[in-house]
């Protein structure tokens, strides 16, 4: 990406565009990458909850699949995730694997 | 007037001194002049002998410092004439306003002043504890001050001073200074 | 009507802090952070102070927030937003304004246990309508975990190392919620991520109140407390059910237990996952361990009694 | 003609504000300040403006206040003086950097230690590089127009820069001298409606201030405020040509006094420059051509204007109000030296560093400085280029 120039940069350093960091994916940080076993999901949405990354996306009340732009692979989701009848929903793999 | 007229007051903290000076640059603000009023500045202590001073002029003030020559000293505390020295730069024909009771011939040999310098004196004191009660002499002295000055009339002065005690004060408490400004100015005389 | 406090509810609002931020994988306050704008259904305008959240949201041209936000300075968040919502109600008193607003700052413990603590103070004791939100992960995460005085007794942190000398910290952390609530101000509680719905109903309560209001959220630090980075919400858990983080609300001088724990955990459940605390386990340290879990029980106890006592005094009032 | 009274610095800038009537205004106690920011108050809370006061607890969340005020959207005034404002600091920039037209009074005090209430310019000029426009003000009456024009420097969609109005400690701030009020209507009209640029109060349009600037670009943004510092003057003197319209009185970059055809001069700020100027009028009735040069739009300083008007004389003097320790001159001294240092022929300088803590800055001490510049002139040597003067041995 081009880099702006000084005339051409906010006054005050204000960013006007809310919201922008979208445009910053951090999926890249990821050395675990958590796996939706659909089959094993109550829907609690507890992971969309606690996801400190805003990575698991949700479709009218509805959890969805992970977004792998952002997911940082922490797992927090996994270790939360109560599942079904003692299967988790969630898992980590190793990235790349 | 001398086209600058610098006048030196000389009180002690609480005596309104300070007070009197503004009243006074106020009072001289009328026909376009300019003026100034200023404390020496530091820890105001009541008690404390402490100077004040006024520019009034017919041209701008551009001099922001302390009097040094003052056309006109006014000692609001004639005890303070033992300890300190009034006549200090004073000019050749300066002359002296003194809250005392005393023949102003007296106080001009305390002063040493010279032939060609006036000493007058108001008992403002005695004025202004006959007209509020109070022991409060700028009112009086603010009254002498413009007699001997000639830059205000009486009507002037006695106005501004209605004015400058505005609603913080009873109307008592008002029409008292207002007799005690007219008081000095009718009762200053020299010596 | 506000959204109903059930997660398949709110998933349908907008998360107002979005991806692309930067806080460490696994961090504990970004989902304080949505918690606490899930919660409003009014807009919020948000102050930060310099600190992990802050640097880590907005960069260079990348800002995370979708509400209007301001960074100041580390130690003035409060005092900054009081401006903000000074400046709101001028406008408002003038017609110049017309909306409801609402005013959170955001500060970790350094900023708001220390270095910002006379801004909070101050803002506080003015009366300014706008919550205060710590978000308290016990030292100075962004510069590199030294010690404030938010940290934990006995925590190794790279100003208070566990040495052969000194073991860690040896004094006790401010406890600040009870400072706050010694300002006499409407709204003072404790909140935990672990307990979304506790958390999100204290914020909800807190803006329905005018004036100053404060919140006190703990905020795992994988990095700061040498745990898991999963573990963020599971340690936030644990640290309520020890009593050593109580989730309880002061509301206009009564004091109330939000959540009691079925059986009090050891504290020793909260302390052994964190590498923070491991020097207090070898066999000379153990005194620490008993120190830290005496006065985990002496708060605890008093905070039962304290519960109790306001309770009584409010119903004689009536 | 406006109404003329004899009142304070201190009331004649309160007044000033009363008739801005900013709507946020941050307040916090510091001699010689705090009667300015009090009488301010007093209107506040009689309904005399529409502003909403924040009485802080320090002048760190004064400015910290102003900021978020400013920010939001609104008009934001504040004052302060000496170690007030060096506990700003840190703020300053930030207020600065962020292109906030917040406006504030700075009541010119020494700087601790040892402790001392009275004028001299140590505060301001310890500040002078923060980014924020200066304008000093000789008296009353200037100190009251400059705090009415601050306001339209400030919020030119051009500039967005916040600005202190310098004016001395006691000397000014608490002596009473005659001054000319505007009318209400005329300063009400004269200042204008606010114009708001990204809000934080338009909840529509979420903007995010204060981001944390990598060094990929930083340097863009410190260049691009250095940028809006060269558009300064030519602002201020738009903003002056329209005051004069409606006060008459007439205002620059900076004010020169005799120095046309004069062949020795001073430069010197604020209130003793009005004392200086009597005595060059002595000078002058004595067939020496002295003249004065009194800096007003401090920051940004007009290096090439100042330049031009000092390169003909002969010998200058800059007298400073504060020293700058371990630099060999004052501040100012620096500054005027930067502003004649591209000329080939240019006056000798020297620097005396006057009237520290409040002490006196008198007559005689103008007229020992013209009859050393006098002989310099005379023979193009110099004995000394920088002393303390009125000081004892």
């Amino acid at each position: 990406m081009k880099l702006k120039g000084w005339k051409e940069v906010n006054p005050g350093a204000v960013i006007t565009e809310a919201g922008s960091a979208l445009k910053f994916k951090t999926g890249s940080w990821r050395a675990f990458r958590p796996k939706w076993i659909e089959e094993n999901c109550i829907q609690c949405l507890f992971c969309w909850i606690y996801c400190p990354d805003m990575a698991i996306k949700v479709k009218d009340g509805k959890r969805a699949e992970f977004d792998y732009d952002y997911c940082k692979g922490c797992g927090i989701c996994a270790l939360e995730c109560p599942g079904k009848k003692g299967n988790k929903a969630i898992v980590m793999e190793e990235e790349g694997k | 007037m001398a086209e600058t007229l610098e006048i030196r007051w000389h009180g002690r903290g609480g005596q309104g001194t300070v007070t009197a000076a503004k009243v006074f640059a106020d009072a001289c603000l009328s026909g376009g002049r300019y003026v100034q009023a200023f404390p020496e500045y530091g820890p105001e202590r009541s008690g404390a002998p402490l100077r004040a001073y006024n520019r009034v002029s017919s041209k701008e003030l551009r001099m922001h410092c302390p009097v040094l020559k003052p056309n006109i000293v006014v000692v609001v505390d004639a005890t303070l004439l033992d300890g300190i020295d009034v006549t200090e730069g004073a000019l050749d024909d300066a002359i002296f306003i003194i809250n005392s009771s005393k023949d102003p011939r007296e106080l001009r040999e305390k002063l040493k002043a010279k032939p060609t310098q006036k000493v007058f004196t108001v008992d403002a004191t005695k004025i202004a504890i006959d007209c509020f009660g109070r022991p409060m002499p700028n009112s009086p002295m603010v009254g002498a001050l413009a007699k001997v000055s000639g830059t205000v009339s009486l009507d002037v002065i006695l106005e501004d001073v209605k004015k400058s005690f505005g609603k913080k004060f009873s109307q008592k408490i008002i029409d008292g200074n207002l007799e005690a400004v007219k008081r000095g100015y009718e009762e200053v005389r020299e010596g | 009507m506000a959204t109903p406090l059930s997660l398949k509810e709110l998933s349908k609002k907008e998360v107002l802090l979005t991806a692309g931020h930067r806080m460490c994988s696994g961090c504990g306050a970004p989902p304080v952070v949505k918690m606490v704008l899930l919660a409003s259904d009014y807009p919020v305008v948000a102050s930060n102070a310099t600190g992990c959240l802050e640097v880590s949201t907005c960069i260079s041209e990348y800002t995370a927030w979708k509400i209007p936000w301001i960074h100041n300075a580390f130690e003035n968040a409060a005092a900054t937003l009081s401006g903000v919502e000074t400046m709101y109600r001028s406008l408002k008193k003038q017609g110049k304004i017309d909306k409801e607003i609402k005013f959170i700052a955001f500060g970790g413990d350094g900023g708001t246990y220390d270095i910002g603590f006379q801004s909070l103070s101050g803002a506080m004791e003015r009366g300014h309508d706008m919550l205060y939100i710590c978000y308290d992960n016990g030292a100075y995460m962004n510069t590199g975990i030294q010690r404030s005085s938010a940290t934990p007794f006995g925590a190794d942190t790279t100003t208070c190392p566990a040495g052969s000398a000194v073991p860690g910290k040896l004094q006790q952390r401010k406890d600040l919620t009870r400072i706050m609530a010694a300002h006499g101000i409407p709204y003072v509680a404790q909140a935990s991520p672990s307990h979304w719905s506790d958390l999100m109903k204290k914020v909800r309560k807190a803006l329905e109140i005018k004036g100053p209001k404060f919140m006190n959220i703990i905020a795992p630090c994988n990095r700061g407390w040498r745990s898991r980075t999963d573990d963020a919400i599971l340690l936030s858990r644990l640290a309520v059910e020890t009593c050593y983080w109580p989730l309880y609300e002061i509301e206009n001088g009564v004091t109330r237990i939000t959540v009691k724990p079925k059986e009090k955990k050891p504290l020793i459940d909260f302390l052994k996952p964190q590498g923070r605390f491991k020097h207090m386990f070898s066999p000379e340290n153990e005194w620490m361990l008993k120190q830290a879990q005496a006065e985990v029980d002496k708060n605890w106890e008093r905070l039962l009694k304290e519960e109790e006592f306001t309770k009584l005094q409010e119903e004689t009032k009536e | 003609m406006g109404k003329v009274v004899a009142v304070t610095g201190n009331e004649a800038v309160a007044e000033a504000l009363r008739q801005v009537n900013p709507d946020v205004c941050a307040a916090y106690p510091i001699t010689p300040q705090t009667d300015m920011m009090q009488r301010f108050a007093v209107f506040a809370n009689n309904g005399k403006v529409k502003t909403e006061m924040i009485l802080v607890e320090s002048e760190h969340s004064a400015m910290s206040a102003c900021v978020g005020a400013s920010a939001a959207g609104g008009r934001v005034v504040t004052a302060t003086s000496s170690q007030g404002l060096a506990l700003m600091w840190e703020i300053l920039f930030i207020a600065s950097g962020s292109r906030l037209p917040i406006v504030m009074p700075v009541v010119n005090r020494a700087l601790s230690a040892p402790l001392n209430i009275h004028g001299d310019h140590s505060d301001a000029m310890g500040a002078r590089d923060c980014g924020w426009i200066q304008l000093w003000s000789e008296n009353a009456q200037e100190a009251y127009d400059n705090a009415i024009q601050a306001f339209r420097i400030a919020e030119h969609m051009d500039i967005r820069l916040p600005v202190m109005v310098c004016l001395d400690g006691f000397i000014i701030s608490h002596s009473i001298e005659r001054i000319e009020y505007l009318d209400d209507e005329l300063v009400k009209n004269f200042v204008g409606e606010y114009k708001q640029l990204n809000p934080l109060l338009d909840v529509e349009h979420p903007v995010s201030y204060g981001p944390l600037i990598l060094p990929d670009y930083y340097m863009e943004f410190r260049r691009a405020q250095a940028e809006v510092m060269t558009k300064v003057a030519d602002v201020v003197l738009d903003v002056a040509k329209d005051f004069e319209k409606i006060s008459g009185r007439k205002y620059g970059l900076f004010e020169t006094y005799r120095l046309d055809d004069a062949e020795i001069g001073l430069v010197i700020l604020n209130s003793a420059a009005g004392t200086s100027k009597d005595v060059i009028d002595e000078f002058r009735s004595k067939g020496i051509k002295a003249g004065i040069l009194k800096p007003r739009l401090y920051r940004p300083f007009p290096y090439k204007e100042i330049g031009e008007v000092l390169k003909h004389l002969k010998a200058v003097c800059v007298l400073d109000r504060a020293d700058a320790f371990g630099a060999s001159y004052g501040p100012l001294f620096m500054d005027i030296a930067s502003s004649i240092y591209p000329y080939k022929d240019k006056p000798i300088l020297i620097n005396k560093i006057y009237g520290l803590g409040g002490r006196d800055y008198l007559p005689e001490h103008a007229e020992l400085v013209l009859n050393e510049l006098v002989e310099i002139a005379k023979t193009g040597k110099v004995k000394t280029f920088k002393e303390y003067i009125g000081v004892r041995e």
